[in-house]
């Protein structure tokens, strides 16, 4: 394949793979405000989705990825089955953790997805610690962490980098900076220059990218990991983008400031942006739209799917919670 | 009278203390937003930012600073936004805030209210579902208090923040929207138990919204000829052993029910006490209800089976009197 | 049979498997120079830095990269220094590593054990004193361990380092140095109490160091007419209901016993699951012995007022025999 | 007074306080070592001094400070009363927390000392939210929280500084860096350059000073609290030192490559260099000798007075636990 070629088919796969994300976000939140068939929180990452291709497209299946409560982009584009994702949201039978963890713990261990995470940084300590077990076990497997930019002002951020510093570990650390923490703006809360400033005062390489741009996203990230498995140890991506819906699906999100949102959806939006490059690299609007619709339908297919699959067997509440000794209230 | 939700009540008591003394303030996460439940909306219009503190996603931070500024004359009102975040400030409430005025000896207080919504709320799932009241209680310095009701949300939470110990305050999450008469005249003792219902053949024990379960089960079991007495312990540090161990002299008979997972619940210590201070006066057998030791699922069958039910408690009430 | 101090013993079983399986490591402050108590003396020469690692002051991270790491298939031994300092790693143990297995489906196992150094230790004061036992009892997910011998834990930590569910294993500090004959070929099952005195009066049920001080009152007893049984739990979840039911139906007497603050300690939950099982064989009072809900101040006097003492443990054994 | 004059007398006080300090510790060391009369642990700030007398001159005795374990030095450099102190250590009546807390949890509100701590990097928020509570009072008081290396690795360090950032707090965060946390040379498990780049990182000016020069302490700490008084907020000072002892006084700390404290001790002791800047401001040694003697003779009439104590009365045990609800355990 010509360099030319090669370009051509990873930014076909980033706009597939963005399409996808959106497309199945579009669906979870449908399946949520239109069908009510998600009972608890999802938190979608529309417009986000040029970070989640751009990281994870240089990632293997056998590499390690934690991410968060806003994490179903990282997990599809790590190649999670999103109908077992949908089941997961629907709460259903066989979605990946069985209908047990919702949106917010999403898991697939079988794509090296090792879970979302409903306390903010929480996996931060975590991921280094995966980090830290493939070192010892002289794997040269390496781990991808992903988190918000809210959650460099928990500790296990500074707790966390700080030990795969010291220790030298194959991770690599995304920031992905949508700007808003909940309802409030992050620079509001946030001291100093922020997420790569903090990483390089404890010792790591850190660098800056327009996260909104899949491609800038895809080559950088691509150098980096080619540093960390080389053994150059931990490094930190701080990828700028923009939170274009509420939180939660269902929050209005009145206290942004007027029209802002709509702006960034007509300006900034990755889909749109990485659309211009493919065609400036001759793909057809036609081809572009092939690609959108194949998106949909697969992803229309995957809620109708979900959503006819029964609930967890109700004996599952007792399941899968610890080898020795019974969970069973049987005080009386 | 006035009538008032659950979320109304406690947030009219914050407004009320926060304009009688100025020393009230109030620090978390999106409080100018009215944090998760709306607990706070309007207050931060009222009071200006500095009063009603939005901070970083910094849980230990907020705790620990909290405590810094009670030290120095302030009385903060901690929002922890749900029990579970609460953890990632264990050291703080627990080494340091529980612990300063005895190790201290005496030198300080910490008077803070510290909230922490606890408690099923439809597919939270494991990490926003937790209730650790047993644990709070178990801490030597701390204050533990669960209202159930809007006139004790409303009349607690004022006892709270004049409380000069540090106060562990749970309010559940699932009845935000309960309304009720609210009595803005009524002072409530901490401490003391609320009788929810008179009766003369088994005592239930709660708290929280257990306690409302419990009332509707007294209702059921009225039906079927039981008369039960609901004791609303509302305060579980300090607890009303009194109220509870003369109920059980008059009854002879105990239900514990709380929805906390079961073992290492406070219930144990409520049927311990019992058995130590009036074993004698038990003409039945002791039932006690709480969740199974596993983990609150997302799926909406399997959280269920957490619950503990209305028909659980009828039918422990009945094991206790034989029926 | 080896002669073995308590703390050598839990340090010979660690070195064992780590010699025969690779995957064992160990993770905490100062390790390299053996730790506070010298768990780990000369580990990290016999296995390297890798495998016993130095870490900085990051409980948090010690916890949760621990839990990573397992995660990835590697049986980490983490090291928490005094049991106090794990609250600063309380999100990491309660709300991941005692959820992460239900929560994702059973994809994921957390094969750790977790050192917490418990108890009073003389002067150490509020902050180096705590035993929280009853805590993790209450988070499903969580194993709890309390060896109280040598030869316990010599077998159990060996028991506690193959078991694939994560463990919270808790010395007592103030017996590191109490010697005892090992064998090193007793396997125990995590579960099992030991009934350390066979006895028809009264059951004495209690952990940790406790129990020990619980066969000391059993011979004072025996001096006095009184047949003590000992019954030392080791295991507190999951933990031995039969063997202390089965005792209670025996003896008709129960004193539970332990050095933890008495309210919302796991003794409520024994006392209170004897009366739900086995209330009819009960011939006498219950008693339940724990610290008062106070702290622990550094003088040694007022340090003392919170032990529970053997004529403590006595004096309430006669109790219950109408003594 | 003239500026030489000034000097002088501040350079005389540095001494005096740093004489008080050692002889405070030394008597101590006997009190636990020889005597035995201190039964909890006990962690010496010998060969630190600098940073005690240098930062804390620049402090009233109503601005507020928090502590560590190590942390005798800034309590009496605070003003707090020897005997109080001593007594303390020895668990007695009339120590300064009536022999409750022990010499990890010394504290004297009196003096605006609100606390040792037994958990590293505790103090951090702790201070922070003093300093707040202080901001929110209108007052002009200001903090002073002193911390080790080995707290910068601590989640409370990145919380509390940031914190004090983002709400531009009255506060002075001192590093005082000992270079070793417990038996571990701390640089070998802190990434990157260390405290004052964390601290820079989080948005705050910092300054790092040779901690065994107090004259350097004094100036540099002048400079920074002027700004912090004038409401420049926070601030970090990088203090660096020797921990010349064990981690506690029972420590033989054979960990630390041979003569490497008798080398500190010889060439870089805070009170011999001291002696050496009033030599040359003209003072004789007999008058340096004569500030010796009086430390020392202070320090032995306190460690008599505080063994000669009673113990607290047996019902202190059950006091100051909370204002409502019975500590006393009545379950049976
Ligand atoms: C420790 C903790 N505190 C608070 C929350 C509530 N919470 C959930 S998401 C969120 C905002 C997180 O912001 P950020 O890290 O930027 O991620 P984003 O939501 O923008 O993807 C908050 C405050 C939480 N889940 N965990
Ligand atoms: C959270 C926590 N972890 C561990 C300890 C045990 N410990 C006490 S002092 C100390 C070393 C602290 O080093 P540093 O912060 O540099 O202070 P220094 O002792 O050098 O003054 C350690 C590890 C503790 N007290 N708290
Ligand atoms: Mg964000
Ligand atoms: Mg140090």
């Amino acid at each position: 394949m010509s360099t030319a070629d090669h370009n051509t088919k990873r930014g076909r796969d980033l706009l597939a793979m963005m399409e996808r994300i959106r497309a199945f976000e579009e669906q979870a939140c449908l399946a949520a405000e239109r069908d009510k068939l998600v009972l608890g929180a999802i938190h979608p990452s529309i417009g986000q989705e040029g970070v989640a291709a751009g990281v994870m497209c240089n990632f293997n299946r056998d590499d390690i990825l934690l991410s968060t409560h806003r994490g179903h982009g990282h997990t599809l584009a790590k190649g999670a089955d999103p109908l077992a994702m949908m089941r997961e949201l629907l709460g259903r039978e066989g979605g990946c953790c069985g209908g047990k963890g919702g949106s917010m713990h999403i898991a697939d261990f079988g794509v090296g997805m090792l879970g979302a995470n409903g306390v903010v940084g929480a996996n931060i300590t975590i991921a280094a610690g995966a980090a830290h077990g493939l070192k010892l076990q002289g794997s040269d497997r390496v781990v991808v962490d992903i988190f918000g930019d809210g959650a460099i002002n928990r500790g296990p951020f500074l707790e966390g980098v700080n030990w795969a510093s010291v220790f030298d570990l194959p991770i690599l650390f995304v920031c992905e900076d949508n700007q808003y923490s909940a309802t409030t703006k992050t620079s509001s809360v946030t001291g100093g220059p922020g997420a790569a400033a903090r990483a390089e005062s404890l010792g790591l390489r850190a660098t800056t990218v327009d996260g909104n741009d899949a491609e800038a996203v895809a080559d950088i990230t691509a150098e980096i990991t080619a540093r960390i498995r080389a053994g150059g140890g931990p490094e930190m991506l701080h990828a700028i983008t923009y939170r274009r819906t509420g939180h939660t699906s269902f929050d209005p999100a009145g206290y942004r400031p007027n029209g802002e949102s709509e702006h960034e959806a007509k300006t900034n939006d990755p889909i749109a942006r990485q659309r211009a490059v493919l065609a400036g690299m001759g793909l057809s609007t036609d081809e572009l739209d092939a690609i959108h619709a194949a998106a949909q339908s697969e992803m229309v297919q995957v809620l109708a799917d979900a959503a006819a699959t029964p609930f967890p067997a109700d004996e599952m509440a007792l399941q899968d919670v610890q080898d020795i000794g019974s969970p069973a209230q049987e005080a009386y | 009278m006035v009538k008032m939700t659950f979320v109304e009540a406690s947030r009219e008591a914050l407004r009320e203390m926060m304009q009688a003394d100025e020393t009230v303030w109030c620090v978390g996460e999106d409080l100018g937003r009215g944090s998760v439940f709306g607990q706070y909306l309007g207050l931060q219009d009222e009071f200006g930012p500095d009063r009603v503190a939005d901070t970083p996603i910094s849980e230990a931070a907020i705790m620990g600073a909290a405590f810094g500024a009670a030290m120095v004359g302030t009385r903060p009102v901690v929002e922890m936004r749900f029990s579970d975040f609460a953890l990632c400030a264990t050291d703080e409430l627990v080494n340091q805030i529980a612990k300063a005025r005895f190790m201290f000896g005496g030198q300080s207080r910490a008077p803070m209210v510290i909230r922490k919504p606890i408690g099923l709320w439809r597919s939270s799932a494991a990490q926003h579902s937790q209730s650790l009241e047993s644990w709070y209680v178990h801490i030597p310095g701390l204050v533990v208090l669960c209202p159930a009701t809007p006139q004790d949300n409303y009349s607690m939470m004022k006892a709270a923040i004049r409380c000069d110990d540090p106060v562990v305050y749970l309010e559940h999450k699932n009845i935000w929207g309960m309304e009720g008469e609210v009595d803005t005249s009524l002072e409530i003792e901490l401490g003391k138990a609320a009788v929810r219902r008179q009766g003369a053949d088994v005592t239930l024990v709660s708290w929280s919204d257990t306690a409302n379960l419990c009332v509707q089960a007294a209702k059921t079991l009225a039906a079927q000829g039981v008369d039960a007495e609901v004791i609303d312990l509302r305060s579980l540090w300090p607890w009303d052993k009194e109220a509870v161990v003369s109920s059980v002299r008059k009854t002879g008979r105990l239900v514990v029910a709380h929805e906390s997972v079961a073992v290492g619940g406070f219930g144990a210590e409520v049927v311990a006490t019992v058995v130590e201070q009036a074993g004698d006066a038990l003409r039945g057998p002791v039932r006690r209800l709480g969740a199974p030791r596993s983990l609150v699922a997302y799926a909406p069958n399997l959280e269920d089976k957490m619950r503990v039910t209305e028909q659980m408690i009828v039918t422990a009430a009945k094991e206790t009197m034989g029926k």
